[in-house]
């Protein structure tokens, strides 16, 4: 019995949204009397955090602290039309929607305080914190609350904005393949060093060392939860997953979660990451999606990984014990 | 498990002084996680609430010859036993919203059944347990038929006709062409100049999205004449719009009620659940609710496609990709649902993040009798970026080099041309690999440690070559048929006003965008206009638009002129009217 | 169909329900209690997000025969956070251990089991104590640690 | 229709019903036998559910110990008396299924579950039967062979305090909890050098806890020494069809017995 230990690593982009286009998004933002906002959404949040990513993008782009935001992502009466959250779509389309939707509120708000304080209300710059005043003059300032007040009882204005987000579908060449694919990629390189088992093919003791591009983190600890998260995903890909395990049969599917293998608490990969943030041009302040590329590098790395340590090509997923096992075998077995 | 910040990175592109954006913000819904108190669609109650089970085939593939519900009918508890012919459009395709593809898959099985576990019947009774019961007595009848489950044998002549929208058992993309085709250069050259020649084949599994939460939908009347659906979907207007196709109501009739999902990860854009809810409470006229229990989850829900992969890579021997050559086989399933949208995504992801003169790929969508594949985390990626970066490393071995390095010498740069003829910019792979060798200590050279992904590309790396076509034909370097916007980053047109949303607008490398209008109206005017519906339909597609001229990277990154008046608008929209117009 | 009375207090409470006779523990709390904290996850025993206390003692409710809790004591997570927020409920929110939220009320139900019956546990020791609790989405990285970091606090608090 | 749930206050009168009535099951911990309830398996119309102290009955101050079959995992965890059956009692499930999970369960769940019955099977326990007073008790790996009757109900377990050596491994994909794709437990019985019995059981290759009785053969009366353990490991699954499933193919199984059996029997020749 021998442990082998190898290293293996891989490279790879991932297009963020449907990739020909196609695939609006909607946003909804207003204000009520206090200044407080609801953002509008059918966008769905399945855990990446559309919810909070969709309000710090607000608030940022409305120029108030985020307490002052709140997202409904609930009901198709009354959040806008979203193709839905899928294809790493969420933060890139929604996020933009968001902002414009944003931006319209923003300016009616700002046109509230410039009436109010007498100024152009292009001169007027917000803090943040729920002020708006001058540029250079702090103290000439309205806060947000009474803006919003005034627009709405003395003006007459609703402080509110729509947004959508389009790209506007692409067609296919159906001799060359040419199409307007999407407009942004997050990156990812990755290295894995694991241990093989020469007589069992098991794996253990895998530690990821791993760079993400992710344009902009716009909740850093967001992007951790995905990448952390995907990456176990990617290694239960790599390693225990399918509902086929003898592919193309049909034999011995699994009915349920003891018989559909994924690593447990007890199975953790040690994981250490680098974040790059490269702002995409057309993203919400640069940001790209996480949520699907965080999962993949870790399929190729871990099988490139076990070619270093046994010395076999494990070119079927996934790679079970088993899988390893028979290859030594049959290397064995062209080697002697 | 450490993260670390690399803000030396790309500084000069990014301003990391904003309020709320780039904050570690705790989560806007995570009181309600903590404390159990998220509304996800089961924590929706109704007094009276009924609950579905479906028969399902226990053959791959049979004929249907007789259904026997007259002792289920009778059980205690049942209310409504639905069958296909309930279904007022029993047909559909998921991607029809985008006129992407043909309808073929019914909702609950009629003449024949395609895979093991194909619903057949849905029984709506007061409980589960009586639901479960009354599944356990129906009676039917069928004729089992040959079946075929791998994807090699399906394409084969004789095989048997999985789904008969698509006999040949290969989906039929854009043109009518029974593979999804990516020509650049000419491989056959490429080859035949290469140093070393490497090939493979590749397997991707069939994967189970597996969120804790299950598929799950609740409908009920509401006033109004309306139904409400309570819905774990995370597409809420495709669902919608799903379940109005189906079941030929208009769109305002139906209200979705969801976003807060316990996970999806691609197992939840099918709808399968908030069709036969909301036709169980028109049919009832009381709350219904159909979740899929853990098995259906396992074995019934889509999967991830699997995939069969075949690369041939041509090398210079000094580490150079000239020349790599795709043919892959994804496995729908018995119907179509999202792989043919997988395929097409995946050409346009290909060769993986690397300039190579020469590619050539063949993806075939194939149908078998095996539970409908569809999304899922890597939607179309996923198994092609397996294959390719194992593939890297036997390149990297037979050239010898190191494989970080191998990515390196190869790895795509901004303002190279990409095999799917657009041009690639904001790139980061080059950093990312650098990245991760400083983290896991992999010497990589100062040659290798300067490269950057902002110089070097472009020039003789952005020209479109002289293209050789399937039927023998070459495509003059320099053509573009395509004639909507080129997505190159930089030139989407930026949403809404002034404020800079990447955040500095004024520094930044890539070019400025055009206005939002002239790119919309390129689009809509596009004598390429042509989608995959209007060859569905039977009609003929326009020719294709003449190649422009010849021209150089920088102008082509602008399209041409829009061919039409400002303002029509585009065919595609009227389209998604098409489901939203329906008057009942 | 008969159905059975069914008495037993939950959270403190007493609770008097008609259930199915062969109605499983996780039906009765949601459909007829209705404490929605508990999830329906398989019906399986196999992913924890049903997880409850009865008597003290955690178990899988979705495989709990509901007659079984006949008169006895039921804890769900809606009983550990009165006014106050459970530690723990805080450490997951900081340590943002949940995406999707699914498997939390679980997780925490058999975290807070584990700090009562050992409130030194170590790393393994807390991977055994979520054995039952499948996470599709954090990793369980972040959920590790938050558990660690309230048993930490504890200590120091009786210290 | 639907399932009923009787409830009896007798052991014997449970037995009763159950061998009447082939559609009832005895309720135990409920973690298998709810699962198949909640599917609406038609096999299944009655729970039954005994509320009889002799089924938790724990008598484990002697050599000859006897343990109800009601007795959860838990409980057997908390007995220091038992200690010799922890490895193995902490292999079923996470802590809530152990709080849930009975004896008698186990003993009849069916591969790759039922880790504990295969410790129980190589330490050679027997069980007393419910409804059959007087009958002599049966080992536990005969309860598997009557195949087409209902399942006899178990009272108790009893097993002589272990002698000798005594080594549990299970080998499982999930961490630290998961289905297995073996479970070995082997006891050996040794006297001036030489085994004078070996058994070896093993789980998760046959559809239910199996004794080897090529390894035992190939030990008995021997040195455990290195030409021992080859012949034990190359006979271990003679005559033992190894079955496939989900989490391993029958081949690997057969491979892994071999592995951890020599594995096993190495560490016990070393120790």
């Amino acid at each position: 019995m021998a442990i082998h230990k190898g290293r293996g690593t891989c490279a790879m982009n991932y297009p963020i949204g449907m990739n020909l286009g196609g695939d609006p998004s909607q946003a909804l933002v207003h204000s009520n009397p206090e200044g407080k906002f609801t953002v509008a959404l059918s966008s769905i949040d399945l855990g990446q955090g559309m919810k909070s990513v969709s309000r710090q993008v607000a608030a940022e782009t409305l120029g108030v602290p985020v307490e002052d935001v709140y997202v409904d992502t609930a009901d198709s009466d009354t959040g806008p039309h979203c193709m839905g959250s899928f294809a790493s779509r969420g933060t890139h389309r929604v996020g933009n929607a968001v902002i414009a939707a944003a931006k319209e509120a923003r300016a009616i708000m700002l046109e509230a305080a410039a009436e109010e304080l007498e100024v152009n209300a292009a001169d007027l710059v917000t803090d943040g914190q729920g002020n708006i005043h001058v540029k250079g003059a702090p103290g000439n300032s309205i806060s947000t609350q009474d803006a919003c007040n005034a627009a709405q009882f003395k003006y007459g204005q609703s402080v509110s904005g729509r947004g959508i987000f389009l790209i506007p579908m692409s067609d296919v060449d159906p001799d060359t393949g040419e199409m307007s694919t999407v407009s942004c990629f997050a990156h990812t390189a990755m290295i894995v060093d694991l241990e093989v088992d020469d007589e069992t093919g098991e794996v253990s003791n895998v530690r990821i060392n791993s760079a993400y591009e992710v344009g902009r983190a716009l909740n850093p600890k967001l992007v951790e939860q995905q990448l952390i998260g995907g990456a176990w995903m990617g290694l239960s890909h790599a390693l225990y997953e399918t509902t086929e395990p003898y592919y193309p049969s049909r034999e011995h599917r699994p009915y349920s979660f003891s018989s559909y293998p994924m690593p447990g608490p007890g199975d953790l990969a040690q994981h250490d990451i680098s974040i790059l943030e490269r702002p995409a041009p057309d993203g919400p302040y640069g940001g790209k999606g996480t949520g699907e590329m965080c999962a993949n590098p870790v399929l190729p790395a871990v099988a490139n990984a076990i070619y270093d340590a046994v010395g076999v090509e494990m070119d079927e997923l996934p790679i079970t014990p088993e899988k390893i096992l028979r290859a030594i075998h049959e290397k064995q077995r062209q080697g002697a | 498990m450490s993260v670390e910040f690399r803000k030396d990175l790309f500084a000069d592109e990014r301003d990391d002084d904003l309020n709320e954006v780039g904050k570690p913000t705790r989560r806007q819904d995570i009181l309600g996680h903590v404390t159990g108190r998220s509304p996800f669609f089961d924590d929706h109650r109704f007094d009276g609430m009924l609950h579905i089970r479906c028969v399902r085939s226990p053959y791959h593939h049979a004929r249907i010859r007789n259904i026997d519900t007259s002792r289920a009918e009778t059980m205690p508890g049942v209310v409504r036993i639905m069958r296909g012919a309930d279904v007022p459009v029993n047909l559909n395709t998921l991607l029809s919203l985008l006129d992407f593809g043909k309808d073929d898959e019914p909702v609950l099985a009629v003449d024949k059944v395609a895979y093991k576990g194909e619903p057949v019947l849905a029984i709506i009774a007061e409980s589960e347990a009586q639901a479960h019961d009354a599944v356990n007595a129906v009676r039917v009848d069928y004729e089992e038929l040959p079946h075929v489950l791998d994807v090699e044998e399906a394409i084969k002549p004789g095989a048997p006709s999985v789904n008969l929208t698509y006999p040949n058992n290969k989906f039929e993309f854009y043109g009518g062409t029974d593979k999804q085709k990516l020509r650049f250069g000419d491989v056959e050259t490429g080859f035949a100049r290469a140093d070393y020649i490497v090939e493979g084949r590749y397997q991707m599994a069939p994967i189970e999205q597996a969120p804790i939460e299950p598929n799950g939908a609740i409908a009920l009347p509401e006033t109004n004449d309306r139904w409400a659906c309570y819905t774990s979907t995370q597409g809420l207007f495709f669902t919608l719009g799903t379940a109005a196709k189906l079941l030929d109501v208009s769109s305002s009739r139906l209200h979705f009620i969801g976003g807060t999902v316990g996970g999806g990860f691609g197992g939840k854009v099918d709808g399968l659940c908030e069709p036969l809810a909301i036709l169980g409470a028109m049919l009832t006229g009381r709350p219904v609710r159909y979740v899929l229990d853990r098995a259906e989850e396992m074995q019934v829900s889509a999967p991830r496609s699997a995939e069969v992969w075949y690369i041939k890579d041509g090398l210079a021997s000094d580490g150079r990709i000239i020349a790599r050559q795709f043919t892959g086989y994804f496995d729908s399933g018995a119907y179509t649902r999202l792989t043919s949208y997988g395929v097409v995504k995946c050409t346009g992801h290909l060769p993986g993040p690397y300039t190579i003169p020469n590619v050539q790929s063949d993806l075939y969508c194939v149908y078998t009798n095996r539970t409908p594949a569809t999304a899922m985390r890597g939607f179309g990626v996923t198994g092609a970026d397996f294959a390719i970066e194992r593939h890297m490393d036997k390149g990297a071995r037979a050239v010898g080099m190191g494989p970080l390095e191998f990515r390196l010498i190869n790895a795509y740069r901004d303002g190279d041309m990409k095999a799917h003829r657009r041009l690639a910019g904001n790139c980061a792979l080059i950093e990312s690999i650098q990245a991760a060798a400083a983290r896991a200590n992999y010497p990589l050279t100062s040659e290798y440690m300067q490269m950057s992904s902002s110089q070097g590309g472009g020039g003789e790396r952005a020209q479109i070559p002289a293209t050789r076509l399937q039927d023998g034909s070459e495509l003059p370097a320099g053509t573009r048929r395509i004639a909507a916007a080129d997505h190159a980053p930089g030139l989407i047109p930026q949403v809404g006003v002034d404020v800079p949303v990447s955040g500095k607008p004024s520094t930044s490398a890539t070019p400025a965008a055009p206005a939002p209008a002239q790119a919309q109206t390129q689009f809509a005017a596009s004598p390429a206009m042509r989608g995959y519906g209007a060859s569905s339909l039977g009609q003929s597609a326009p020719p294709p638009a003449p190649p422009p001229p010849a021209a150089t990277p920088a102008a082509e990154a602008s399209p041409p002129p829009a061919a039409k008046p400002q303002g029509s608008p585009g065919p595609r929209y009227s389209r998604y009217s098409k489901i939203g117009n329906r008057r009942r | 169909m008969a159905q059975l009375p069914l008495q037993f207090r939950l959270n403190g409470s007493d609770v008097a329900v008609f259930a199915d006779e062969a109605d499983n523990l996780l039906s009765v709390l949601r459909g007829k209690v209705g404490d929605l904290t508990p999830k329906f996850g398989c019906g399986q025993g196999g992913c924890g997000a049903c997880m409850v206390s009865v008597d003290g003692k955690t178990v899988l409710s979705c495989v709990t025969l509901a007659q079984n809790v006949q008169g006895r004591d039921v804890e769900s997570l809606a009983g550990l956070s009165g006014e106050q927020l459970d530690p723990l409920q805080t450490a997951f929110m900081d340590g943002f251990a949940a995406q999707c939220g699914y498997c939390t009320p679980g997780m925490i139900v058999a975290a807070r089991a584990l700090l009562r019956r050992n409130p030194n546990p170590d790393r393994d020791d807390i991977v055994e104590a979520i054995s039952d609790n499948l996470c599709r989405c954090t990793g369980y990285e972040p959920i590790i640690d938050a558990i660690q970091l309230v048993a930490a606090q504890e200590r120091g608090t009786r210290a | 229709m639907t399932v009923q749930v009787s409830s009896l206050s007798t052991v014997d009168s449970a037995a009763r019903l159950l061998s009447s009535d082939k559609t009832a099951r005895m309720l135990g911990g409920g973690t298998l036998l709810m699962q198949r309830v909640n599917a609406g398996d038609p096999g299944i119309r009655k729970l039954v559910r005994v509320d009889d102290p002799a089924l938790t009955d724990i008598s484990a101050g002697g050599a000859n110990i006897s343990i109800g079959a009601g007795v959860t995992m838990s409980q057997l965890l908390m007995k220091p008396e038992l200690e010799f059956l922890h490895s193995a009692a902490r292999c079923v499930g996470g802590p809530a299924i152990r709080n849930m999970a009975t004896l008698g369960g186990n003993l009849f769940a069916r591969a790759p579950y039922g880790d504990l019955a295969v410790l129980l099977v190589a330490l050679g326990a027997e069980v007393s039967l419910a409804g059959q007073s007087g009958s002599r008790p049966v080992a536990i790996e005969r309860l598997f062979e009557r195949s087409g009757s209902a399942p006899p109900l178990v009272r108790a377990v009893n097993i002589r305090r272990p002698q000798g050596q005594v080594m549990f491994h299970k080998m499982s994909r999930m961490n630290p909890r998961g289905p297995a794709i073996v479970t070995l437990a082997i006891h050996l019985d040794q006297s001036a050098g030489r085994i004078r019995e070996a058994r070896v059981a093993l789980g998760g290759v046959a559809d239910r806890p199996c004794l080897s009785m090529g390894a035992a053969r190939a030990m008995g009366n021997s040195r455990l020494d290195d030409a021992t353990i080859e012949r034990a490991v190359t006979d271990a699954m003679r005559g033992i069809e190894p079955r496939t499933d989900a989490i391993a193919s029958g081949w690997y199984r057969e491979q892994m017995v071999q592995v951890h059996l020599r594995r096993a029997l190495t560490q016990m020749a070393g120790g």
